[in-house]
């Protein structure tokens, strides 16, 4: 515990929005639909470990426990994600999320 | 007394009757009911009048009805027979009857018979309604209802687009004057508490005097209602377009009845007009100038019809300059006699058009006494007590006008003088119109008017009205004046063949000869002339020409009217924008812009996930900004 | 008081049940079946354990809360996930050859969207809201060989995992500066200026994720091409539920949080209010395909939905019975409009979701065209329907706290969504070009009717459904 | 009998779907019904019938029906129009008659439940409630342009309708805050007394709701389209009934609830219905389509009422709302006469008529009739109702009242050229053949006729009516 209260709480959350921020730009520079879902994760990622650096500022376990609940579900949600990737590679023969613009206006 | 209401009944009925029957009766049943009821409302007010002279000239009043009561007003239907309207009623009835009778044979081959004297009789219903009703609201009724005859009738010849046009403008025309009237309504009512005519005037005698402003307004309003009805200067446009109607219209609404309504208006509101100098010179300034511009219109004119409205316009121009100079009864008189010879004049021309198969113009015709005996007599008669040629009705009456004003502290001289000129002209354009009609040689077709015609002008039935109207013509003048005086509660008004006798002045012997220097000027130039110069003043372009030209178009009027007002709402109305409605534009735009916002907005859906997300994060972005600097 | 878990219980057993049944014996009636009894249930069991909740605050753990309004909520949802499941059968014949996975998904969503109403921390929130979530991924792609279905999956996918991404930094940082995950506890304890602007950030983050779930503007743009592409049942149930379900949680965190009390988060959440109402409606108004213009009047209808949450911040009795009576409105009209479209497209390959193939309508399918008709009137608020007392609570929740700009732009609003509705209603009315040939499941027919009665019903007498709700509240340990 | 049972056995009635005969015997039956309670004479309240059922407690709103002198006469005007709208429209509608009528019966009672609700949201629920069967009738049966105008009809309406709700509601919360009871009952918040901005912005909601429906200018711009492409009884019905809603709201509502307010507001009252008398009158004569000249016209005519009201005079409130019904017959009676030439002609346009009297004798005789009412002649309904308005508003505003009184000049312009235009004149060689009235139409028009001729002579009988309403109205300023 008294390793983690040494690093002060803002450098923790600053590297969270950077990590949030570095998934952000991935989402908007990347093409390719598995890179668009690694990016998500790293944004969720971020979350979590802001989660924690708040959970170690009041040092107490809930936001590690909140960092299990976003690891599950991040997991879950990248399972479906690739289950459509494939799909998607099927029907538009390709993982180039622009070219699934067919719904607009 | 409840058979006052007899009266307007009767032509009411007989208008129902004739409408609820779709001209499905026979003419002749239609031609007994349409002079039928009209014909009995003046032996009915023969028997009123009698009843009212018996019981010394008391005032009667009909039985009344509640018409609506809102507030401090209550108005009634209720009848109200003075010396006044007892004269109007008669005249309206009677040449009315006669009027009707001759229409009988003149309107026998036409379509829409029924229809016909359906709105004849409707009319003498407004009329009446204008003369007997007791307030000003009643009036304001007949006032409307017969100006919608004279729509109906001017118009009855509803195939011809022009008739139409000048049935419209007639409307419109007195609609400018009846708004006036209407404001005047208005005004009364909030200044006198009341519309009765009667008790209006009692709150003027008592509260108002001759500084009174309201008074003023009120009546230089009234003024413009009657300019507008009586077709006088600026709003007499209208009449000589109404020839359009047939001649029996012509000679019952535009020359006997309605056209003088607002002369009784004028005579009706005699003691709130008393009070207004202004008002009552702007009466005469008005009369006077039409009588003068009417005058030498008549003169160019060669549509025998027009001759004849203007002339009306001219005379009942001397109405108001009479009613103007205070000569009420002179003025009432004038109205009284004009109705019988211009009744006459017209039943005369109607003869005559339909004799030349509807030819109106006068250069056409000439020699015509000879094929129509019946009609050339009337017209004399008829012409000769317009131009007052001693003793016939109408000298009694134009004298006495100008007399009267002569006897005009002010201006008298300067009056008298215009007046005496235009008498000069009335006697000018009187035999002009007879050398043109009846004398000399045919100058176009002439037709045969086959014997039994129903209108043909030698029959006995259509002689009885020339006959009666031609004896009132003569004789009306003996007897009516002295009547007519009392209305006013005049004693001193001047007396025209008395008074030269007695006086043998200067002026008055002047006014005595003058009309018959006209006479003989005009059978002078109109009888030895060749026709061709009448012709000639005016086509050419000598000074001559173009004044005749100036006056033959009614002194330019219509010309000024035309370009300044009806050109322009006509012009701007048809244009395409305003079809559309501007104002709808508000909304239009509206429109555009929701429209427009929507496609901006549309084009943001692009359907790129990369672009969505990056509205997202721009999203967050904002909100950021918003909830940490904001 | 363990009872009043009973219907979670029971609809998860039938969801095990379920999902264990699939994998030994494949049949799309037996599934189907299955479902339709295990929502039932779900629903009547509710009445058996009302009592509980009735006069007692129920607490289960510290992440759920049951109270009488959750279980309003349950009830609501789960008829709407009742009346789509009855519609699915038919619908999904034609898109897939695996069915049965359907109603697994569709009840684990369920599931979510009813822990929703009852949850008190920010866990059993996340918990909640990516149940629905993650199902719906899949809901949405399921039809197996169309495109539209999973372009509108992926897009769902990545945007709502930005969506949730962003919401558990919300939370993230609130928990940093309060240190509390439950709502109730949530406000800032140290009162340190970095407490403050870490609080801050945090709750606008988690109202932009919040916002996400909700399409309100500016995180709109998502929904129509995913309410577009999915498959129409689907499409539905992303409307109704799934936003009902965060609409619930969102009045419960703000009543318990005392978010609005600061005042530049309720001026941003009423300046997300004004735009979605005033965007929302203006992206609809040409819009020629009739779910996508469903998907931008939700973002309108989400928009002045806000109004309660302002509103229940000030008075917590009127402003919880608005809110539950607008989005009970809210999901009969929606569930009949989108039941409409269902019920067409159950027999043809292709969503019939386009204003020209609705032409006609009231004249082809009388029943369905008039049933969409007052569908429309109702989502435009006019009298005679629900939805214009679902109208008047907004009104009357804005003008009694005097939230003028939202009047204003609730007036702005509705009379440019007139205009759209009305556009609808007039295609219905207008001669048929041509003949619509598909034919339309009994099933799915009665129940639109049903819902069209209801709208008419509660439009000409609302007191019912109004003493109902009132009653629900009469307990409410919250208030 | 109670205004309730009526109502309601309207509605019962409505939901049987059945055609023509029905729908007429349902009218001639409220028409009876309606001479029935006049002829019982109100109770000691003033009312002629009055009903009380609970609605939603909750918020104290509740279905209060109160017949009144006003609310009768405005009935009485509805059920003859609802009858003249089935006749004139017996033969025009071919298809779906059934929904048709249907659609005709729930406007009309939706207008019986605003001339009779004292609830106002219950008002407001009718208010609109009349517009959907009403945008029905001009969507389905309308001519060409139909989209379009039924559209516009329904914005205008529903958002102008949207800001009154908004002060319908204010208004009951500052009650709510001053009382302490929730109550949308008209006769309780009569008495309430308001701060002057808030009476102000309130009476400005309910004002410009009355006034699109009205409609004045500038927001009468839906009546036009709305009127050209409505079947013919859906321009009767629009004409006749729907646009006296709004004049009703005004004289009903406006003025009552707000007193002090709308004193203030006479100049722009005033003011806009002269613009409206004006405006209206001019474009009239702009138009070339027989039933948008007579739509314009209607507006004209409306501004008349406005002007009647905000002169805040006996004279002028009963001037205005004899106009209100006279001008419900004549119009509705243009709008037929319109209805029937454009189903004979098939065309609205005046160039395509002309010299019709010709052809038609009786149909010239009784467009010419409605054409003279419509000017303002004295002996017909609508002057009495012109001449009052402008008696009253005479004391209130000289110039206003003077620049409106010239509105009756342009009336004749835009009158008789739609005379001549359509019937007088050579007769168009396009129009080849033409049925005249027959037995239905005219005996139609004969009734319309005689409530005109009777209105114009014995005024009495609408005045005596409205008397009792005047006379409150009077006691509040």
């Amino acid at each position: 515990m008294d390793a983690v209260l040494n690093i002060p709480l803002e450098h923790v959350l600053f590297l969270s929005i950077i990590l949030f921020l570095i998934g952000a730009f991935g989402i908007l520079i990347r093409r390719n639909v598995i890179f668009v879902l690694l990016s998500l994760e790293i944004m969720m990622n971020a979350a979590a470990l802001a989660f924690i650096a708040a959970g170690a500022r009041w040092g107490e376990p809930d936001g590690q426990v909140m960092f299990m609940f976003i690891l599950a579900l991040a997991a879950a949600e990248v399972a479906v994600g690739l289950g459509l990737v494939v799909q998607l590679s099927r029907r538009f023969q390709t993982l180039d999320i622009d070219r699934a613009e067919e719904l607009n206006g | 007394m409840t058979s006052l209401w007899l009266i307007p009944a009767l032509p009411l009925a007989g208008f129902l009757i004739l409408v609820l029957t779709e001209g499905r009766l026979p003419r002749s049943v239609v031609a007994w009911i349409g002079a039928g009821s009209v014909g009995i409302a003046a032996v009915i007010t023969g028997y009123v009048a009698w009843q009212f002279l018996a019981h010394d000239n008391a005032t009667i009043v009909s039985s009344e009805w509640l018409w609506f009561s809102v507030g401090s007003m209550e108005i009634s239907f209720r009848l109200w027979i003075d010396e006044l309207s007892l004269v109007m009623t008669g005249v309206i009835t009677g040449v009315g009857f006669l009027i009707h009778w001759y229409a009988t044979g003149y309107m026998s081959e036409e379509e829409g018979y029924s229809r016909f004297f359906a709105y004849m009789n409707l009319f003498v219903f407004a009329m009446l309604m204008l003369v007997m009703g007791d307030s000003l609201l009643l009036l304001f009724l007949g006032w409307e209802g017969v100006g919608l005859c004279s729509y109906l009738l001017i118009g009855f010849f509803h195939k011809v687009p022009e008739f139409g046009y000048a049935a419209r403008k007639a409307f419109v025309v007195t609609r400018v004057g009846d708004t006036f009237f209407l404001i005047a309504l208005f005004l009364i009512f909030w200044q006198v508490g009341t519309l009765d005519v009667q008790e209006g005037l009692a709150f003027a005698r008592a509260n108002w005097d001759e500084s009174t402003t309201v008074n003023t307004i009120i009546c230089l309003l009234l003024l413009g209602g009657a300019v507008g009805k009586s077709a006088q200067i600026p709003l007499q446009t209208w009449l000589p377009d109404a020839m359009a109607g047939p001649t029996p219209v012509s000679a019952l609404i535009h020359a006997a009845t309605m056209v003088t309504a607002g002369v009784y208006l004028i005579a009706r509101m005699q003691g709130m007009f008393e009070l207004s100098e202004l008002a009552m010179l702007c009466v005469t300034l008005v009369g006077l100038a039409t009588l003068f511009i009417a005058s030498f219109t008549a003169l160019v004119q060669s549509d025998i019809k027009r001759v004849l409205a203007f002339s009306t316009m001219s005379q009942i121009g001397y109405m108001f300059f009479a009613l103007g100079l205070g000569a009420w009864s002179a003025g009432f008189f004038h109205l009284v006699t004009h109705a019988f010879f211009k009744a006459l004049l017209f039943l005369a021309s109607g003869s005559v058009i339909l004799a030349m198969h509807h030819e109106q113009d006068m250069f056409k015709m000439g020699g015509l006494r000879k094929i129509l005996p019946v009609p050339y007599y009337a017209m004399l008669i008829g012409s000769a007590a317009l131009a007052a040629l001693p003793l016939t009705a109408g000298f009694f009456s134009k004298d006495a006008i100008l007399l009267g004003a002569w006897d005009e502290p002010n201006y008298g001289g300067l009056f008298w003088t215009g007046a005496i000129v235009a008498a000069v002209l009335t006697s000018l354009y009187t035999v002009r119109m007879i050398a043109l009609t009846f004398w000399g040689e045919p100058r176009g077709k002439t037709y045969e008017i086959s014997a039994d015609s129903l209108w043909n002008p030698n029959r006995v039935r259509t002689v009885m009205p020339f006959l009666i109207l031609g004896v009132l013509s003569i004789f009306g003048g003996w007897i009516g004046f002295e009547f007519t005086k009392q209305l006013f509660n005049e004693t001193e008004a001047p007396h025209g063949l008395l008074y030269v006798i007695q006086h043998l002045d200067f002026v008055p012997v002047l006014t005595f000869l003058i009309p018959l220097l006209g006479i003989v000027l005009g059978i002078l130039f109109f009888r030895l002339s060749e026709d061709d110069q009448f012709r000639k003043g005016i086509t050419d372009n000598s000074l001559s020409g173009i004044l005749s030209k100036y006056w033959h178009s009614g002194w330019g009027f219509d010309w000024v009217y035309d370009r300044f007002i009806v050109w322009p709402f006509v012009t701007i109305a048809r244009t395409r924008t305003n079809k559309n409605d501007i104002v709808d534009l508000i909304f239009k735009t509206l429109k555009f812009f929701a429209s427009l916002f929507h496609h901006i907005l549309s084009m943001l859906q692009t359907g790129h996930i990369r672009w969505y997300a990056f509205t997202m994060f721009g999203g967050i972005l904002i909100v950021l900004v918003l909830v940490m600097w904001v | 008081m363990f009872q009043a878990g009973l219907p979670y219980l029971i609809l998860t057993t039938g969801l095990i049940v379920l999902m264990v049944g699939v994998s030994i014996h494949r049949s799309h009636q037996v599934a189907w079946s299955l479902t339709v009894l295990t929502l039932i249930a779900t629903f009547i069991s509710h009445f058996f354990v009302y009592e509980a909740v009735a006069t007692d605050i129920v607490v289960i753990t510290e992440l759920f809360r049951v109270d009488s309004i959750a279980y309003f909520f349950n009830a609501v949802f789960l008829l709407a996930t009742l009346v789509l499941v009855l519609f699915a059968q038919v619908f999904l014949d034609r898109r897939t050859k695996f069915t049965e996975e359907f109603y697994v998904l569709i009840l684990a969503a369920t599931l979510g969207a009813m822990m929703l109403p009852a949850s008190t921390h920010f866990a059993s929130l996340i918990l909640g809201l990516e149940v629905i979530s993650i199902s719906l991924y899949a809901l949405i792609a399921y039809p197996d060989h169309a495109r539209p279905p999973l372009e509108a999956g992926l897009k769902y996918l990545v945007l709502s995992g930005v969506g949730t991404a962003t919401l558990l930094m919300g939370m993230a940082f609130i928990y940093a500066a309060s240190g509390n995950l439950d709502f109730s506890s949530i406000h800032i304890t140290d009162g340190s200026m970095e407490g403050e602007i870490l609080f801050l950030i945090g709750n606008t983050l988690f109202w932009c994720g919040i916002a996400f779930k909700l399409s309100l503007v500016p995180f709109h743009i998502w929904t129509p091409d995913v309410y577009h592409g999915a498959p129409s049942v689907v499409t539905a149930f992303l409307a109704t539920v799934s936003k009902g379900a965060v609409f619930a949680v969102v009045l419960r965190y703000v009543i318990e949080a005392d978010i609005l009390s600061s005042d530049t988060i309720s001026n941003a959440i009423m300046l997300i209010a004004c735009a979605s109402m005033v965007i929302g409606n203006l992206l609809a108004l040409l819009q020629n395909n009739l779910k996508r213009l469903l998907a931008y009047s939700s973002i309108a209808h989400m928009g002045y939905l806000l109004i309660v949450v302002f509103l229940i911040s000030v008075n917590t009795s009127l402003g919880y019975e608005s809110a539950l009576f607008y989005l009970v409105s809210y999901f009969v009209m929606t569930l009949a409009a989108f039941g409409v479209i269902i019920a067409l497209s159950s027999k043809s390959e292709t969503e019939v979701d386009t204003l020209n193939g609705i032409s006609g309508l009231l004249w082809t399918k009388p029943a369905a065209g008039a049933v969409l008709i007052a569908a429309a009137l109702s989502l435009a608020g006019i009298p005679l329907t629900v939805g214009f007392f679902a109208k008047y609570y907004l009104f009357t929740a804005g003008i009694s706290e005097g939230m003028w700009p939202l009047v204003v732009c609730l007036v702005l609003g509705s009379g440019l969504g007139i205009f759209y509705y009305v556009r609808i209603i007039f295609r219905t009315l207008e001669k048929p070009q041509e003949e619509l040939s598909v034919s339309v499941p009994w099933l799915g027919l009665s129940i639109t009717v049903l819902l069209a009665l209801a709208i008419i019903v509660f439009g000409l007498y609302p007191t019912p459904l109004v003493d109902l709700i009132r009653a629900i509240l009469v307990f409410p340990p919250t208030l | 009998m109670l205004a309730a049972g009526g109502v309601a056995w309207i509605s019962e009635r409505i939901h049987v779907n059945l055609p023509r005969w029905l729908s007429l015997l349902t009218f001639i039956g409220v028409t009876a019904w309606v001479g029935a309670v006049w002829l019982g004479g109100p109770d000691q309240s003033g009312l002629y019938a009055n009903q009380f059922i609970e609605w939603i407690p909750r918020f104290g709103i509740n279905l209060i029906f109160q017949i009144d002198g006003l609310s009768l006469l405005l009935i009485g005007l509805t059920a003859i129009l609802g009858v003249a709208a089935v006749v004139s429209s017996w033969t025009e509608t071919k298809q779906r008659t059934g929904f048709f009528q249907f659609n005709v019966l729930w406007v009309m009672a939706g207008v019986v439940g605003v001339f009779s609700s004292f609830d106002l949201l219950l008002f407001f629920f009718f208010w609109e409630v009349m517009l959907i069967p009403m945008y029905f009738l001009i969507a389905i049966w309308g001519h060409e342009d139909k989209e379009y105008a039924a559209m516009k009809f329904f914005l205008f309406t529903q958002i102008s309708g949207l800001l009154m709700l908004v002060a319908i509601i204010a208004l009951v919360w500052v009650n709510y805050e001053a009382t302490n009871t929730l109550t949308f009952s008209y006769e309780a918040l009569l008495g309430l007394e308001l701060e002057g901005s808030i009476a102000r912005l309130l009476m400005l909601g309910f004002f410009i709701a009355f006034v699109t429906k009205l409609p004045s200018v500038p927001v009468h711009t839906w009546l036009p389209d709305a009127h050209t492409q409505a079947p013919t009884a859906g321009s009767v019905i629009l004409a006749g009934i729907l646009l006296k809603t709004g004049a009703y709201g005004i004289i009903r509502f406006v003025i009552t609830l707000f007193p002090e307010a709308s004193q203030d507001f006479w100049f722009w009252g005033m003011l806009l219905g002269v613009i409206s008398i004006l405006y209206g009158g001019y474009l009239a004569y702009s138009q070339t389509d027989f039933k948008r000249l007579v739509a314009y016209s209607s507006i004209a005519h409306m501004g008349f009422v406005l002007v009647g009201v905000y002169s805040f005079t006996t004279l002028g409130m009963q001037g205005a709302i004899v106009t209100v019904i006279a001008h419900g017959f004549s119009t509705a009676a243009l709008f037929m006469m319109a209805g029937a030439l454009q189903e004979r002609l098939h065309s609205r346009e005046m160039s395509d008529m002309g010299g019709l009297w010709q052809k038609a004798p009786r149909m010239g005789a009784v467009t010419m009739f409605f054409v003279v009412a419509s000017v303002g002649m004295p002996g017909l309904g609508n002057f009495i109702g012109e001449f009052l308005v402008l008696v009253g508003a005479f004391n209130k505003s000289i110039v206003l009242t003077v620049l409106a009184t010239f509105g009756v000049v342009v009336a004749a312009v835009y009158g008789l050229s739609l005379m001549q235009r359509s019937f007088q004149g050579e007769l168009n060689p396009r129009v080849s053949e033409m049925q005249d009235f027959g037995v239905r139409e005219m005996s139609l028009m004969a009734v319309l006729m005689i409530a005109l001729i009777w209105i114009g002579v014995h005024p009495q009988t609408v005045l005596a009516l409205s008397d009792g309403f005047v006379q409150i109205l009077e006691v509040i300023p």
